[in-house]
């Protein structure tokens, strides 16, 4: 039983990783992959506390999960889509005030 | 049986620590090209993870969305901004080093840490067991027309849920079609060995997804398992070079992508007007309505998640600039 | 009697409605805004006389709309009302008539006359008004209705005067609009009664009424021009001339003296005002105003902003006889309201005249100015002797009755501070009229329109004269029934005094 | 219909000048004055005592004809048509120029002062007539005596207030403006003084008792002769005939007043001896005379409270004595000038020999008004202004600076370490 | 046919209506705009049906698929979601004429399918019952404002749409691992069922946090305003137009649900009183800063980040009793919103006009451009909450809360916030009078996109005059009277 809750602690932990990433990295492709490892954080946390009912396991947090998958690869998809565009009109694909910390 | 319980710990612990830390390397490593390639074996480690925490759906889901399609957007992105940005050509890309402000970081590490450490307790905090609604949804299974709870849940119980979730795939393509315009995949140059692969690949891909579409309704499966299928398929097809189709003109494609979405409203207008709630399937016929709508879904999420990768490997055409 | 209900209401709309249909004049159909003005002066006219009647015969006029869900807007017509009614209706008759003859070819008439009768719409709202909240809504569109008029020239320096005028009246509007919400949540209503509705509040509250009643007159002090807040009115001389009369003489700087007039007298009321202590102090500051206004005068050489100045020191007059808590002053105080209403709009139609035909703007320009010009000076000659009190004009009878309030009260400084504006008056009055009647013209004048027979055209040159007269009258035949002083009387003893 | 009469005639002398003055009318009337004092004239000759008195005219005041006034009437008339007639004779024809209309509003203005039977109507009319007849006189006056002459409006304007603050003293004490009531009812000696005191020096400064007597002069000395007959005939009749009518003669606690009083018409009677004596030309005699008479006739009044028996039975005495010696006056003034066929009049101190000296006065005396004057304080104001304003100008761009380096927008980073820090008070309240 | 009317379930077509236009839309490009039109005329109608359900039937709930509360999803539409739906219909309305004339045939087709799933996404998150579906329908909200940001495809616009976009999706996030521990704790995601269940356990807390955090981030509240001003500022008028008006209020409308149902806790007020701080430095900073602007739009943009600090500054009130301060922000959101709409569309008219919308060269735009410069006026009328004026009555009814319960500070901030509000009002009309230095060519202006302007102003004034009625309609369900859960 402490077994799920040791990947719902992964999950947190994944969650705030993400957020420090999101948070020092100045890259917007390295911002993206920090928003998908924040949501695969939450995912497992949510997963996984599912687990806690006995005989099967909760069904509703993975069909979220699911869910939760689809919306966050069509945000992806987006978001490298407005990287590139911005990317084409200044080099080095930056928001404009990290843009200016490191040219 | 002790000894299983030993292993099955240990696999965990292993599993769970080589997670966070293939997370940090990824993350804060310099090179784009090596974080990409990080992401997708974090993909496919997350998958083993669902797997130990019994949710295979969700393994499914996340092996063929979480890591590949998503791995070969991230791919495509990443050939396109080497074209672009001249600083990646050297071969070697250099990740601008996050020069940012000292103090900043350590700030921002210590409240990550002391974040992790609320959220931790909180989360100990919550009781061992708890049933969530597990019991309800087993005891309304039989009347749901499916025997897989996954698919029971997402298609039935929750299924305002999933037709918004439908609108949200129809709402990336426009987005991205309306940044990037719509413009076929550009000319490829494959090796031999890709078309022999792809050949050999195709009709198998195709075949899985029918599978999992038919066996979704009492196993681990369904329409997004199925559809992310069908979309790798046509993404290994549109890699072969074979031009699939002609996304511009073709209001085929528009009828496709638009078939998952459409079949949910008319069939929630439908239950409106005869059973008099929102896609409330009369009992008996369920199983027949679900199938119905899962395989138009599976048809329209194969398609999105082509066009999706379609689309971020076109140029995008520079919007005339009448308003700025 | 339901009759009795509604026409308050249609005073206010009487040029509301005219007013939004000339916004959307071309410039072209001058003949329908015209009329429409016309029509709209006289259709009010009418009704304001008709309550004038209805009211001394002690009916009732009350019109009730629902605003908030326990505050609710009310335009009631009391003596006090009628009183700042009549004048903004009467003035702004001879206003529109003066604004037509002075904006003969100049741009964008239908928008100035549109906001034009905005502006009277909000004085005659604020006249109306039955509670402090209707009298804030009024007040603070009359706040919005006249800085296009001051902007309306287009040049920097208007819009620069609309930027000072914006940030006196915006501030001043907050201050009313704090007190007030802080009286309503004190005492839970607002309705203005004869007497005041304060009297009974408990003892523990009144240094918060204190503090509510310096907010309200602070913020009324703004329009009222009293002395920290009147750095936007010499500035806002930049407007066209029937502007700066409407302006001075009738709308906005009268819109805050009558303010204070309802404050201290239906809100507070005036022996508790005094009980309170606060009218000494606002006597003093009217005082004071009153030197500071004549003494800038002296110093100006444009016209327009020697006026300017002593309208400051005029309306200080109105506040003055308030703040001396005796009947007679407060009769001297009220019916100061029209008598200088009158007289500085006669002064400002003439500075107009002046300016509009010979181009004289300046004071050292107005030599001989009589001579050229005799029956628009005869009209700034009677206007000025009343600003000075020189008795058969109209400003004689107020500062007459104010000396007698104060000194039936024991304030025997006030008659030190009416003599010492008086002679101030006379300094920067009298080299005017000196230099127009008794100096030689100069051999061209800055550059002259001629304008036929008349020394300017009719349309200019009436109305001065019927206000000049109006002030003579008012002076002259002081004691007949329907004259200022009577009606103030008639409020004196209605409103503020138990007979 | 006769019973009407009197009143309509009572009305029309006080309304009919004022109805001439106005340009339109007169510039087509032959012989205008004559006309406007045609009522005047009949009134004078009426015998009854005739009074109307008016609520709704200014404060409830009206006009009356009675012994008293009956006399001053009849000679202020005989002044005005005297100096019409010469006027037309002589032919400057100043009741056709531009200020004709002054002309008749001061006749207006005095005829209305005569006959009024309260204070402020009194008042009115009398400042009605001053500011005319500084208008009248003014355009009529060399150039060189006006600014001399401007000092009588000065004065009036002063005298003007001086009068407000008394009557407003008598009416706030008694409520009555009525002259006969007036006298008896005045009792609280304080107030008593002041109004004494406002009183006689508004009415000197128009009468033009000594300090202020330097524009009778410049008057006498600068204009025509039909203009010179007014002079004591208007302004100084009717001061002195307002002292009369405004002083009440009550028991001698105002006696230290009444002394003050008579040493100052003593003053003003002995100047105008010394005057006398030394004067060369006979033409100016007139001229001191005017100060000899108006000097006695204000001495006589202070004496009249410090004897303190019964005023009122000399009352009569002393308005015909006033009205004798302004008739005299005029007569002397007519006898002499015509007589002399109109030799250069030269003014007492603009002789020849002090041309020099004067101008250097005048310097001198301008010197001390502008530095005294306002414009040096306002220019000392206005240098302060500039530099006050120049201070706030530096503080204000260094505040806008200041505000620009601290005012831009927080990027990315430091927004989402806010973000954390926000869940992690939140987070950290539930220990 | 009234008895009928009332049975149609009005909630449920709101949704349905611009999901299938979107999808038509997507389907026919030529045709989208007349599509989007038709669409938005219906919904207008839809919303009325629904308000006159409302006020016949009182609160209604429908529950999707049958299934009831915990394991289905319910619709709710009470007073306050239909003020949100009435708002976003007529802005709805407004903005989508604007855009037949402000739009190029060629962008049709990128605007009105996303506009429509815009619509339909706010409409969905205003009937919203349960707290997964807000995520999913926050989601799709999120993602559709950035598509319809990024619209004009200028270096600017990009930059602020992906920063847009990284900001949504991390307010997402933290909004779901809040929902998810909630859900994990009491076993359920429906909010009625958690208003009764929540109690103070660190985990209501963590979720407190976290979900508080996520929508402040996506409300744009102080410290977190930074991605607001370039978006709205770089996206084409009518988009500015809805994303101030409507999508930044749709998230505080799901935090203000949250706070009254579930987080009605906390005993003591701290989390509150930090709201009521951050919302007062928002409405100094946001003034201070559309003073120092040059350009109109980054003006009207700073001034929305000032009036949302007015919408925080009733959290410390309402927590010391007093609930018509509720009243008083929904009133405050209705003005802003249609008074913020109308300022934007005359942004755009001065933008299509002059080429350009730096305020110093407004070239006599007063007489050029009247009806816009008095749509303009009302405005910021509205805005400043003088008299006549919606804004007035939530000023009114807030400031009286303030000084009844004694925080002089709020009082002070709000009399403070009005004053500046005025200063960059007038500071923009000043100069609309006057003659620009540098003359530019004119381009004319469609009447229908003037008139549109005017009269969203115009409806932002007349809020003030029906002050009473609107509050009975907002009060249906008693979501503010009771402290409670809703019903």
């Amino acid at each position: 039983m402490s077994m799920l809750f040791f990947y719902a602690l992964i999950g947190v932990g994944l969650f705030t990783l993400g957020l420090l990433a999101l948070v020092v990295q100045p890259h917007l492709l390295q911002k993206i992959l920090a928003l998908n490892v924040m949501g695969s954080g939450v995912f497992l946390l949510l997963v996984a506390l599912g687990g806690r009912s006995q005989p099967v396991v909760d069904v509703v947090p993975q069909a979220m999960v699911i869910t939760g998958i689809v919306v966050a690869v069509s945000a992806t998809a987006m978001a490298l889509t407005l990287m590139l565009n911005l990317s084409r009109s200044s080099p080095g694909a930056q928001l404009p005030e990290d843009q200016s910390a490191d040219s | 049986m002790e000894a299983v319980g030993l292993w099955q710990s240990a696999f965990d612990l292993m599993l769970g620590f080589s997670l966070f830390g293939l997370a940090w390397r990824m993350l804060f490593c310099a090179d784009l090209f090596k974080s990409i390639v990080l992401f997708i074996t974090f993909g496919l480690l997350m998958a083993i993870a669902w797997v130990r925490l019994e949710a295979p759906d969700v393994a499914l889901a996340e092996a063929t969305i979480g890591a590949g399609l998503t791995g070969a957007l991230l791919m495509s992105a990443f050939a396109k901004l080497r074209t672009l940005d001249n600083s990646l050509k050297s071969g070697q890309p250099l990740l601008p080093r996050p020069r940012l402000h000292v103090i900043n970081f350590w700030i921002a590490l210590l409240f990550t840490v002391l974040l992790t450490g609320g959220l931790a307790y909180a989360v100990l905090s919550l009781p061992s067991h708890s049933p969530g609604l597990s019991d309800a949804v087993m005891s309304q299974l039989d009347s749901s027309g499916v025997t897989h709870p996954v698919t029971a849940v997402l298609l039935n119980f929750r299924g305002y849920d999933t037709l918004l979730e439908m609108a949200v795939l129809l709402l990336s393509i426009q987005s991205v079609w309306s940044m990037a315009g719509m413009s076929d995949a550009g000319e490829v140059h494959t090796s031999p060995v890709l078309n022999v692969l792809i050949q050999l690949l195709s009709p198998v891909l195709i075949l899985v997804s029918a599978y999992l579409l038919w066996v979704g309704a009492h196993a681990p499966g369904g329409a997004f398992q199925a559809g992310s299928i069908l979309g790798a398929a046509g993404v290994l097809l549109v890699l072969s070079g074979r031009p699939l189709f002609n996304l511009k003109k073709s209001w085929l494609i528009r009828l496709m992508l638009v078939a998952g979405p459409a079949a949910f409203i008319a069939l929630a207008t439908l239950t409106l007007i005869n059973e008099g709630q929102l896609l409330k399937y009369p009992v008996a016929n369920a199983a027949n309505y679900i199938l119905l709508l899962e395989t138009l879904a599976t048809v329209s999420i194969g398609t999105t998640l082509l066009a999706l990768f379609v689309g971020s490997q076109t140029e995008a055409v520079q919007q005339d600039q009448s308003h700025q | 009697m339901i009759w009795n209900n509604w026409i308050p209401l249609l005073v206010v709309l009487s040029s509301l409605l005219p007013g939004l249909v000339i916004f959307t004049l071309s410039e072209k159909q001058w003949r329908v805004r015209t009329f429409l003005n016309i029509f709209g002066a006289v259709a009010k006219l009418g009704l304001v006389g008709w309550m004038l009647w209805g009211v001394y015969h002690e009916q009732h006029f009350e019109t009730r709309l629902a605003l908030l869900p326990d505050l609710d807007l009310v335009l009631r017509a009391g003596p006090l009302a009628l009183f700042f009614v009549s004048l903004s209706t009467l003035l702004w008759l001879v206003t529109t008539v003066y604004a037509i003859g002075y904006l003969e070819h100049s741009p964008h008439r239908s928008r100035f006359f549109g906001f034009f009768s905005l502006c009277v719409t909000a004085t005659v709202g604020v006249a109306l008004a039955g509670n402090l909240i209707t009298f804030l809504l009024f007040y603070e569109l009359l706040t919005l209705s006249t800085y296009p008029l001051i902007v309306h020239r287009g040049t920097e320096e208007a819009r620069k005067a609309g930027q000072s005028y914006l940030t006196y009246t915006i501030l001043g509007g907050a201050l009313l609009l704090f007190g007030t919400v802080w009286l309503y949540s004190l005492v839970g209503t607002l309705e203005f009664t004869p007497r005041g509705f304060l009297s009974q509040v408990d003892a523990q509250h009144h240094p918060t009424l204190i503090i509510i009643f310096v907010l309200l007159i602070g913020g009324l002090g703004v329009k009222a021009a009293l002395i920290p807040f009147n750095g936007w009115l010499p500035k806002a001389m930049v407007a066209p001339a029937p502007v700066s009369a409407l302006l001075h003489a009738v709308a906005v700087v009268k819109a805050g003296a009558f303010g204070i007039i309802r404050v201290v007298y239906d809100v507070f009321g005036i022996d508790f005002a005094a009980s309170l202590g606060v009218t000494a102090p606002l006597a003093w500051l009217a005082a004071a105003t009153i030197i500071y206004g004549s003494l800038r005068a002296l110093f100006q050489d444009d016209l327009k902003r020697r006026l300017a100045y002593s309208t400051i020191s005029q309306v200080s007059y109105i506040a003055l006889g308030v703040a001396i808590a005796g009947p007679l002053a407060s009769i001297g105080g009220v019916v100061h309201l029209v008598h200088q209403g009158v007289m500085k709009i006669t002064l400002f139609f003439c500075a107009g005249n002046l300016a509009e035909t010979l181009g004289v703007h300046k004071i050292s320009e107005m030599n001989g100015v009589g001579r050229r010009m005799p029956w628009t000076m005869a009209a700034f000659t009677i206007g000025a002797f009343g600003m000075i009190g020189a008795p058969p004009v109209a400003g004689f009878i107020s500062k007459w009755y104010i000396g007698l309030g104060a000194l039936e009260v024991d304030q025997g400084w006030v008659l030190l501070v009416l003599a010492g504006s008086s002679l101030l008056n006379a300094a920067y009055f009298l080299p005017i009229l000196h230099a127009a009647w008794f100096r030689k013209p100069p051999e061209k004048w800055p550059h002259e329109h001629d304008f036929g027979r008349h020394e300017t055209s009719l349309a200019l040159l009436i109305p001065p004269l019927i206000t000049a007269s109006l002030a003579l009258l008012a002076g002259v035949l002081a004691m007949l029934p329907f004259s200022p002083l009577e009606w103030a009387k008639l409020i004196s003893v209605r409103e503020f005094y138990t007979p | 219909m006769i019973a009407y009469l009197p009143p309509v005639l009572l009305i029309l002398t006080v309304i009919w000048p004022l109805l001439l003055a106005i340009p339109l009318l007169n510039r087509y009337i032959q012989n205008a004055p004559m006309l406007a004092l045609l009522p005047a004239v009949c009134l004078a000759l009426y015998p009854g005592v005739i009074d109307y008195n008016v609520e709704w005219i200014l404060l409830g005041s009206g006009i009356e004809l009675n012994g008293n006034n009956r006399w001053i009437l009849l000679v202020s008339v005989m002044i005005w048509a005297s100096s019409a007639l010469i006027d037309k004779s002589h032919g400057e024809g100043f009741t056709h120029s531009s200020n004709s209309s002054f002309y008749f509003l001061a006749m207006g203005g005095q005829l209305a002062a005569i006959l009024s039977t309260d204070l402020i109507g009194f008042f009115s009319a009398a400042s009605l007539m001053g500011y005319a007849f500084y208008g009248f006189l003014n355009s009529s006056i060399e150039q060189q005596y006006r600014r001399y002459w401007n000092l009588y409006l000065v004065f009036l304007v002063v005298a003007d207030l001086a009068l407000f603050e008394a009557m407003i003293m008598a009416v706030s004490a008694t409520e009555i403006t009525r002259f006969n009531v007036l006298r008896w009812i005045i009792s609280d000696t304080q107030n008593a003084q002041i109004y004494v005191w406002m009183t006689v020096t508004g009415f000197a400064l128009k009468a033009g008792i000594w300090p202020a007597h330097r524009w009778i002069i410049a008057a006498y000395t600068g204009t025509p002769l039909s203009v010179k007959i007014l002079l004591f005939g208007v302004p100084l009749m009717t001061a002195l005939f307002g002292l009369l009518k405004w002083l009440p003669n009550w028991d001698n606690s105002l006696s230290i007043p009444g002394s003050v009083i008579m040493l100052w018409g003593l003053m003003t009677a002995i100047y105008a001896l010394i005057k006398l004596l030394q004067n060369r030309q006979r033409v100016l005699i007139p001229l001191w005379l005017i100060f000899l008479v108006s000097g006695v006739f204000l001495s006589v009044i202070g004496a009249g409270f410090v004897v303190t028996q019964d005023w009122s039975d000399y009352k009569s005495y002393f308005f015909i004595s006033l009205s004798l010696g302004g008739f005299s006056i005029t007569a002397l003034i007519i006898y002499l000038t015509i007589g002399q066929n109109q030799q250069h009049l030269s003014a007492p101190f603009s002789s020849a020999g002090q041309t020099e000296d004067t101008t250097q006065a005048q310097q001198r005396e301008n010197k001390v008004l502008t530095l005294l004057s306002a414009n040096y304080l306002v220019t000392r104001l206005q240098y302060l202004q500039v530099a006050a304003f120049q201070l706030v100008d530096v503080t204000r761009q260094r505040a806008v600076n200041q505000l620009n380096k601290i005012m831009d927008e927080p990027g990315w980073t430091v927004a989402i370490t806010f973000f954390m820090l926000f869940i992690l008070i939140i987070v950290s309240l539930s220990l | 046919m009234g008895a009928q009317l009332i049975q149609v379930d009005w909630a449920v077509v709101l949704i349905m209506l611009p999901l299938s236009a979107a999808m038509l839309g997507f389907l026919l490009p030529g045709m989208a705009r007349n599509i989007g039109l038709l669409a938005a005329l219906l919904i207008l109608f839809t919303v009325v049906g629904l308000g006159w359900q409302l006020t016949q039937t009182g609160v209604y709930s429908h529950v999707a698929g049958g299934w009831l509360a915990p394991l289905g999803i319910q619709l709710h539409a009470d007073g306050f979601s239909l003020l949100m739906l009435a708002t976003s219909a007529i802005v709805g309305v407004a903005v989508s004429i604007y855009s037949t004339g402000y739009f190029k045939a060629a962008d049709d087709q990128r605007f009105w399918p996303t506009w429509l799933l815009l619509w339909a996404a706010l409409n969905a998150l205003f009937l919203a019952a349960d707290v997964f579906n807000l995520y999913v329908t926050l989601e799709l909200l999120g993602l559709s404002a950035v598509t319809l940001a990024s619209l004009t495809g200028s270096k600017d616009s990009v930059s602020a749409a992906m920063r847009y976009l990284l900001s949504t999706l991390l307010g997402s996030l933290a909004f779901l691992l809040g929902i998810g521990l909630l859900y994990h704790q009491y076993g359920s995601v429906d909010i009625a069922i958690l208003s009764e269940r929540v109690n103070d356990s660190t985990v209501s807390w963590a979720a407190l946090g976290l979900i508080t955090a996520g929508l402040a981030l996506k409300t744009a509240l102080f410290p977190f305003h930074f991605w607001l001003p370039p978006a709205h500022a770089s996206a084409p008028a009518p988009v500015s137009a809805l994303l101030s008006a409507l999508v930044v209020k749709a998230s505080f409308y799901i935090l203000l649900r949250l706070w009254l149902g579930l987080f009605d806790f906390q005993q003591d007020s701290t989390v509150a009183n930090m709201l009521g701080i951050l919302g007062a430095t928002a409405v100094l900073w946001g003034s201070i800063q559309a003073l120092r602007q040059i350009r109109l739009k980054m003006l009207v943009a700073y001034s929305t980040v000032a009036q949302i600090g007015y919408l925080f500054l009733a959290f410390p009130l309402a927590q010391t009793g007093g609930n018509r301060v509720w009243y008083a922000v929904a009133y405050l959101m209705l003005s802003h919103a249609l008074a913020k709409a109308a300022m934007f569309l005359v942004a755009g008219n001065m933008m299509l006009f002059g080429g350009h919308d730096r305020i110093v060269n407004l070239d006599r735009v007063v007489q050029r451009l009247p009806v816009t410069v008095a749509a303009f006026g009302l405005a910021g009328v509205s805005i400043m909450g003088l008299p006549p004026s919606g804004g007035f009555i939530a000023k009114w009814l807030l400031l009286e809360a303030a000084l009844a319960q004694g925080h002089w500070g709020i009082a002070g901030i709000m009399m403070l916030g009005g004053i500046l509000a005025a200063a960059y009002v007038f500071k923009v009309l000043g100069y609309a009078f006057i003659p620009s230095p540098v003359p530019h060519q004119a381009v004319s202006v469609p009447a229908r996109m003037q008139w549109m302007a005017l009269l969203l102003a115009t409806l932002a004034i007349m809020a003030g005059f029906v002050a009473q009625p609107l509050m009975q309609l907002i009060g249906i369900g008693a979501l503010f009277d009771s402290t409670g859960s809703m019903p």
